[in-house]
């Protein structure tokens, strides 16, 4: 029992930290219908400069501050993404408005490819570390009900708050700003957006721009966790089914979908793995958002296709 | 053959060779709900043999949902539906098409990327029999099944005057040709039953005489029945033998032109004072 | 017409799609301050490209503007984007309505107030256009996708009007609508003429509803303008009559009767 | 004037349906194919053979497989690798598992294998749509990366999970030299690409691409929605995975499911789109572009004498691949074979400008 | 318009055709042609870029002090990113400019290679990886795994183990985890594995992580649940730290960790810190700065501006393993030109009897520069590895500190599991041993 606490745990804040890379998409293709593959990229290039602005920026200022050098990085960090998200507008999207879906996606596999080189030449190839001051060593709670205790982990608890807070931030400013109808207004019809006098442009480097920002905040947390290095892009491949079990253009789906695919593989790579020989649960993962598929064919929050004949 | 038949007697033919059979189609209290918004609420009516009926109504009335009813898109949670005297069960669309019904729409659904050509040719892909072994090879019978095939969507080409973009992508046509593409489609499976959703919107008198013609044509020359929905009531007046009126999902009025025209519920839902 | 209170020039401009197709083959019309201009003409004519080279809404759907001026009051607007035309109060209501299918109704009418920033403007904006339309009031909290094509026709125009517009462009606002509602939003189109001082170029092809409510009007043909006129003037054109409504010497033809022969177009001669 | 199709009338509709119904363009496909079978056999390098030709045609014929699925069909597939590891995987298991089993028949059967998959995995297509089943079609990529690793069965209980095959032949010529290679895949590649090519031109390939283009009015003019996605899903994968077998036994001769990952999938969308969604010629191109274009830029910085570190170069590809894919898309979205052609047409039109 | 990209893309082509057909840059009548494979970009790069500096930078400095007797040292790299298929792509283009040794730096390639190897007559040095049983030369004639196998390292780590208990039986009733990277490389271990479980009565669990391995969180889980007294690691790349740090995180003690060969460098801690105190590893060579073959390269190559990498990265564990490779290849170009002509350039057949006849004894390798750092490697016709001795080192928290103890594979195991593996392997090739005649040819 205890064990399969410690599982269910593990698997509900490993969910959080998929909903969190989960999030870029969604906002994404929520506002230009664009089905991001380069936020994996955009994670990796985004922690890339964290980690290297957080060593750089006191050498080249001469001070030596833990917090004030994360501080100036994180500051950096979001201001290259920014410049990033314009260039795609400016270079990429504003080109290829009114294609089709997968022209877009292909594109944005493009754009990853590019930002894979690009972070890599800048920032170099090798194994950097973020320290933002995450406590490393697991706790261990309720150890009068369970002998031994319950493990848990410190620092995936403080990603999953972060990153619940973020998604909560998201889904305000979505739903009650102006900017935020304007992004939806656009995700529903590009050309009648403009036509009304919506910039397709500006809106579309606020939405990659904040996108950017999750991508960073996603960077981060994973980059402390795992170390910033090439593979960090792999991890959106893990944000992929949650995407689709929770619905392309919900921010609640992101999250909900993260829980049950955190949950659900951590589960069956336990408790299933040892009958199939184990390192199941990447495929489970899949096939779990698959089977919720056939069920609700929109993901689960997602808007219902409305399609007249 | 056939439509060469057609072409040439058309100026001849008037509504003379044509004569109104018995009811094939019969829809008996069918009602239609997408979750709990009532889309058609208990609507019987009936279609009978060589006619042409029409379905008017307002904007929201039903009138597209009742063709999808018709052509089994989508499936009504209440009432029956006979055809050919017999009952149907529930079923999908493209079982409507072996029965012997056709399709136009409203928002014309051509394939946009394939050429007028190969659009019409679709509509005969249920007369074609080859297997798929048999096509990767295009050896023979399939060469021969293609080139009869090609043969009769010629015919329709002719008939409907589109020579000169057979081979276009029909995404590059104008409007109005599409739309006589689309018609083309549904002709090529030589249906008996056509279903004809607002076939004329969007174009002008004399894009709308020249689909009158092709409509009167087909149902003189083939005895097609036809389904129509039409906004243009002088179209609407001028070639259906039989009317229905739709609102807001509920059947309103019934009968020959001149009676609905003059159907007081009608002209207040629908017509309007000023025509 | 007087050129004093002109409000839109468009100058002899010609249009291409795709780098090949030239769709605009040199139109030039003139929109005076204050009043209804219709745009004639069947489809492909070159109606639609007219009113997006103006609003410069061509650009993604590939094409471009490589002949002529537009002028808006004088200033060339060609360059502008369609954002800075919408500020300078020029705005397209587009063909086939266009709502944001996942807003509801009143989401969709704000976010048209985009390029305006002041909040009492905004709500003053939106009582009124409430007020012109009524039943967008009763279905503001509806998701546009479930609401009936009438009412997506008015909850666009209403979307246009929430940008404070001097002029809007109105392209085929009757298609698809049934005739009780297309007189219905003529209407509106009409008191917002005369109430609001809004001026309005509009693409239609149901050419006797759009005399009926418009001061002037031009037929296009083959993305050339083949005649213009005063609107009743044009209404009792004989061409106009027989070719665009359907009307012949002793009243309208009946449709079963039409002949089975291509007849030629006199002007085109 | 070179080119000019003035004057071809076609007399009959047979004529008409023919797959290259231009004389010049019959004329250059025939030189094409003497160059490819007579030429380049008699004066090409091992390298060309091993390093450039050999994975350009299988990778084509892949890529073609999933033309047929993507560009005919609409059905968008990111699990592609996996198809062609079923393929490769299935023929290796046919070919060590039955004595005497000749290479053609277990390549075949490779492709059936990935066909029976293809479809199983295919069937979620019929609720599920676009993005949605690009990203469903990830699982077959997973499970069977996965399988292939875990399920020793498969892998003819090979303790590393890595096999190999050898002593390959056909009616008992031997495919080892890179010549022999080179035209055993050219035979296999020239046939699927003249089947698929007729496949697409006949009934079925016009229901895929009904179905790609509108599916309810497909449907509602009789086509099954479940045969003409299930049939494009087993054609294509057929392809694939003899594509597959392919390149597990001709190109790599050994090999492990990391050979079928998901960059592999991904490596094929790319030509696809960027050779041309729905042309058979798409796919060459595609191949060809996507194959040779990273081997270039890898050269190109030592010809021009500048020192760069082998990293930086691959960064550097990376980075001029991307972009090249993003301005291929604005460029011409339709792909390469658009833009040939648009450039036949101007030749056509050649030298008048209009 | 539309045609200028067109008109680029045929220029591209011409380009092309012309470098592709014709593999460029001919190298000079008297040079020994190494082609250096390598990944220094991917999800592999931190810890194949040191691997690769280290080859080149002693291919440097042999050049700089006079090659081989007198023969220089041609190289170019290809990168392959890990990838097979590009590691093929590289094997391709560089065989042509007569390759004649080529270390493929990854299992991978290596088995894609093995088949192709005795067609063009390029032996493969796969040092401390690819097949286990390719150990055998009478099968596997063009392959090298010098100085061990994945066979050797794991039972290096058992006898290890078996020390730390007092004996080997006192392993019997523990239970003894192996953490894999779930691919060729990260399997080969486990059939010895097996067969010591078997000999000793200990309990194997195989707990296999997807590559790259940035997942293991059920793994550990797993791990914790498990609770086993030692837990193996065999991961490449950044499934090291991330192990380590899953390992933390799960309050696994790093004490009871052990890592093989490729899984204690520098880049698979460094990110860890001192949370990975106490977690140790195989040590094929130890890294370090002290010897007189690094300072040499330091002073000959780096001071004079050629080095390959930063120079902090000299010395680091897996720069060091590339420099010993490279040794050993010239090494054997040297013993080659013995037989075959001094001051010649040896072609590929003549490289592979080199590294066939190696013997590197003490006194050699005082000469190299490596005292004390590697002991000595006798290869033969039937043994291409020449030695399995291993040494452990542990990491206190900011470096790697060498355990003193010696490792030797114990032969009994391994040598009658490698004869029935190769034989399999030869059955499944239709390949014939080798006569011992061939041996002295």
């Amino acid at each position: 029992m205890g064990f399969f606490l410690e599982t269910l745990f593990g698997g509900l804040m490993a969910g959080m930290l998929y909903s969190l890379i989960a999030l870029g998409f969604v906002l994404i293709y929520k506002a230009s219908g664009v089905f991001n593959f380069a936020q994996g990229a955009m994670v990796l290039f985004a922690a890339l400069a964290m980690a290297r602005f957080a060593e750089w920026i006191p050498k080249w200022l001469g001070f030596d501050n833990l917090i004030v050098a994360n501080l100036l990085a994180f500051v950096a960090a979001m201001a290259l993404m920014i410049v990033l998200a314009w260039a795609i507008e400016r270079l990429c999207l504003s080109k290829l408005v009114n294609q089709e879906g997968i022209t877009l996606l292909m594109a944005t596999l493009g754009i990853s490819y590019f930002l894979d080189g690009l972070g890599q030449t800048m920032f170099g190839n090798d194994i950097y570390s973020i320290n933002v001051g995450m406590p490393k060593d697991p706790a261990m709670i309720l150890e009068n009900l369970f002998e031994g205790g319950l493990l848990l982990s410190k620092e995936d608890l403080i990603a999953a708050i972060i990153a619940a807070a973020l998604v909560a931030l998201l889904a305000l400013f979505f739903q009650k700003t102006a900017t935020g109808r304007a992004l939806r207004a656009v995700a529903d019809d590009h050309q009648a957006a403009q036509s009304i006098g919506i910039p397709l442009n500006r809106i579309w480097v606020i939405v990659w721009s904040v996108a950017g920002f999750a991508a960073l905040v996603a960077g981060i947390i994973w980059g402390s966790k795992l170390g910033v290095q090439f593979s960090l892009s792999l991890v959106a491949l893990k944000a992929l089914p949650v995407v689709i079990l929770g619905g392309l253009t919900s921010v609640p789906g992101a999250i909900l979908g993260g829980l049950i695919i955190g949950v659900g593989e951590k589960l069956s790579e336990i408790y299933l793995g040892p009958f199939f020989g184990g390192g199941i649960e990447i495929w489970f993962a899949y096939v779990l958002a698959l089977a919720f598929l056939l069920l609700r064919p929109q993901g689960l929050f997602g808007e219902k296709i409305i399609d007249r004949v | 053959m056939m439509m060469n038949d057609i072409a040439n007697a058309a100026e001849a033919s008037a509504a003379g060779g044509r004569r109104i059979g018995e009811v094939i189609l019969d829809l008996q209290n069918i009602s239609l709900r997408f979750g709990g918004v009532k889309a058609l609420t208990d609507i019987s009516f009936n279609v009978r043999e060589h006619e042409i009926r029409s379905i008017i109504g307002p904007n929201g009335a039903g009138k597209s949902s009742m063709l999808n009813v018709i052509n089994g898109v989508y499936h009504p949670q209440e009432g029956r539906i006979l055809f050919h005297g017999q009952e149907r069960k529930k079923m999908e669309p493209h079982m409507a098409a072996t029965q012997g019904i056709a399709r136009t729409f409203q928002n014309i659904a051509l394939f946009k990327g394939m050429s007028v050509l190969d659009n019409i040719m679709t509509g005969r892909n249920l007369k074609m029999k080859s297997n798929l072994l048999q096509m990767a090879l295009y050896w023979g019978a399939v060469q021969k099944e293609e080139i009869a095939h090609r043969e009769k969507v010629e015919e329709i080409i002719d008939f409907l005057e589109i020579q000169s973009v057979r081979k276009t992508p029909v995404g590059q046509l104008p409007y109005g040709l599409q739309k006589r593409v689309e018609l083309g489609r549904a002709l090529a499976a030589e249906p008996t039953m056509l279903l004809l959703d607002e076939p004329m919107a969007g174009m002008n008198v004399e894009e709308k005489q020249d689909m009158c013609r092709f409509i009167l044509d087909v149902n003189d020359q083939f005895g097609t029945t036809i389904v129509l929905i039409e906004h243009d009531m002088g179209v609407v007046m001028d070639i259906s033998d039989r009317v229905v009126v739709l609102d807001y999902g509920k059947k309103i009025g019934d009968g020959a032109p001149d009676e609905v025209r003059n159907n007081e519920e009608v002209i207040r839902a629908y017509l309007g004072t000023s025509h | 017409m007087n050129a004093s209170n002109l409000l839109l020039n468009v100058n002899g401009i010609e249009v291409i799609y795709n780098h090949v197709a030239l769709v605009l083959k040199g139109v030039s019309l003139q929109v005076p301050e204050g009043r209804i201009v219709a745009l004639l003409g069947g489809n492909g004519a070159g109606k639609t490209t007219t009113l997006r080279a103006i609003s410069n809404l061509l650009r993604g759907e590939r094409g471009e503007v490589t002949k002529g001026q537009i002028e808006l009051q004088g200033e060339r607007v060609e360059a502008l984007s369609p954002s800075d035309l919408v500020r300078r109060g020029v705005v397209q209501v587009m063909e086939g309505r266009h709502c944001f299918a996942h807003l509801t109704i009143e989401e969709n009418l704000l976010a048209g107030a985009y390029t305006r920033k002041d909040k009492g403007e905004i709500a003053a904006n939106l009582d009124k256009v409430y007020t012109y339309f009524p039943r967008l009031k009763t279905r503001r909290t509806s998701q546009a996708a479930y609401t009936s094509g009438g009412e997506q026709q008015m909850c666009a125009i209403g979307r246009a009007l929430m940008s404070n517009p001097r002029m809007v462009l109105l392209d085929e606002p009757s298609m698809g609508l049934a005739p009780q509602i297309v007189e219905e939003v003529f209407e509106i189109v009409k008191d917002l003429n005369v109430k609001e001082k809004v001026s309005f170029l509009l693409a239609e092809q149901n050419t006797m509803v759009a005399l009926r409510y418009s001061d002037f009007g031009y037929i296009v043909e083959n993305g050339r303008i083949v005649m213009e006129g005063e609107a009743n003037e044009l209404a009792s054109n004989e061409d106009v009559k027989e070719f665009y409504l359907g009307l012949s010497g002793e009243g309208r033809k009946s449709f079963r009767d039409v002949k089975h022969y291509r007849r030629r177009k006199r002007w085109l001669s | 004037m070179l080119y000019r199709e003035n004057g071809q009338f076609k007399a009959s509709y047979a004529a008409d349906q023919q797959i290259f119904p231009i004389l010049q363009d019959r004329v250059a496909i025939g030189a094409l194919l003497a160059i490819a079978f007579i030429v380049l056999p008699l004066f090409g390098s091992e390298y060309l053979f091993r390093a450039i030709l050999i994975p350009f045609l299988i990778l084509a014929l892949a890529a073609l497989g999933l033309n047929i699925l993507v560009g005919y069909c609409g059905q968008i597939s990111l699990g592609t690798g996996a198809f062609m590891a079923v393929g490769a995987y299935g023929a290796y298991n046919f070919l060590v598992r039955i004595d005497g089993m000749p290479l053609i028949a277990a390549m075949l059967l490779g492709g059936l294998s990935a066909t029976v998959i293809g479809v199983l995995f295919g069937i979620p297509s019929l609720r599920i749509k676009g993005l949605y089943l690009a990203v469903a079609t990830l699982a077959a990529q997973f499970f069977t990366d996965w399988a292939f690793l875990r399920i020793s069965w498969f892998t003819n209980n090979s303790s590393s999970g890595s096999v190999s095959v050898a002593g390959l032949n056909v009616l008992g010529l031997p495919i080892e030299s890179p010549v022999s290679k080179y035209l055993f895949c050219l035979v296999v590649v020239c046939v699927f690409a003249l089947m698929a090519k007729n496949l697409t031109r006949s009934a079925i390939g016009r229901q895929w691409m009904a179905i790609r283009d509108m599916d309810v009015a497909a449907a509602v003019i009789g086509i099954r929605p479940m045969y003409a996605k299930l049939t494009a899903f087993a054609v294509s994968s057929f392809i694939v995975g003899v594509a597959g077998v392919l390149w597990a036994f001709i190109h790599l001769g050994a090999w492990e499911p990391a050979a079928f990952s998901i960059d592999r999938s991904f490596q094929l969308l790319f030509m696809v789109i960027i050779g041309g969604l729905g042309s058979i010629m798409g796919a060459f191109f595609g191949a060809a572009f996507i194959i040779v274009l990273p081997i270039l830029l890898d050269q190109i910085p030592q010809l021009l004498g500048i020192p760069l570190s082998t990293a930086t170069t691959s960064h550097l590809v990376h980075m001029i691949f991307g972009a090249l894919i993003v301005f291929f898309l604005i460029v011409e979205p339709h792909g390469l074979a658009k833009l040939w052609s648009i450039g036949k047409q101007k030749l056509r039109l050649w030298p008048f400008p209009h | 318009m539309k045609l200028r990209p067109f008109a680029l893309a045929m220029a591209l082509a011409t380009v092309g055709a012309a470098t592709l057909t014709t593999p460029a840059v001919a190298q000079q009548a008297n040079e020994q042609f190494f082609p250096l494979l390598v990944y220094r970009t991917g999800a592999y790069a931190p810890n194949g870029t040191p691997w690769a500096n280290g080859k080149q930078d002693y291919v440097k400095y042999i050049n700089a002090t006079g090659g081989i007797n007198g023969v220089k040292i041609a190289y170019e790299e290809c990168e392959t990113g890990y990838a097979t298929d590009k590691g093929v792509e590289c094997y391709e283009r560089l065989k042509g400019k007569k390759a004649t040794l080529i270390d493929p730096q990854a299992t991978g390639i290596t088995f894609a290679l093995t088949d192709k190897a005795p067609v063009d007559k390029i032996p493969l040095i796969t040092l401390g990886y690819g097949l286990a049983a390719s150990q055998d030369g009478g099968v596997f004639k063009w392959n090298f795994p010098l100085m061990g196998s994945y066979w050797t390292a794991a039972d290096a780590l058992i006898q290890h183990l078996g020390k730390k208990e007092g004996g080997l039986d006192k392993l019997k009733g523990k239970k003894i985890a192996l953490v894999y990277h779930d691919s060729p490389f990260g399997k080969e271990p486990i059939p010895l594995l097996q067969k010591r479980a078997q000999m000793h009565g200990f309990e194997l669990v195989l707990l296999p992580v997807t590559a790259p391995g940035v997942e293991q969180k059920a793994t550990w889980l797993q791990v914790r649940q498990q609770r086993p007294d030692y837990t193996l690691l065999w991961g490449w790349g950044v499934m090291n730290s991330t192990a380590l740090k899953e390992a933390v995180a799960t309050g696994y003690p790093r004490e009871k960790l052990f890592g093989v060969w490729w899984s204690g460098a520098e880049p698979d801690v460094k990110d860890v810190g001192a949370n990975a105190k106490g977690y140790s590893a195989l040590a094929l060579n130890p890294h370090g700065t002290d010897s007189p073959l690094v300072k040499d390269i330091l002073k000959k190559v780096h001071d004079a501006g050629q080095g390959s990498g930063p120079r902090e990265e000299v010395g680091s564990v897996l720069y060091m393993r590339g420099l010993l490779i490279q040794m050993f290849a010239v090494e054997a170009v040297r013993t080659a030109q013995a037989k075959f002509g001094q001051g010649k350039v040896m072609t590929g057949e003549q490289v592979r009897w080199g590294l066939e006849n190696l013997n590197i004894d003490e006194k050699r390798i005082g000469e190299l520069g490596l005292a004390g750092l590697i002991r000595p490697l006798k290869t033969s016709c039937n043994d291409h590895m020449g030695s399995t001795s291993v040494r452990i080192h542990s990491w206190d928290g900011s470096q790697w500190k060498m355990q003193p103890d010696w490792y030797e594979a114990d032969k009994k195991v391994i040598d009658p599991m490698v004869k029935e593996a190769a034989d399999r392997y030869a059955a499944e090739k239709q390949i014939k041993r080798r006569d011992p005649s061939d041996c002295n040819a």
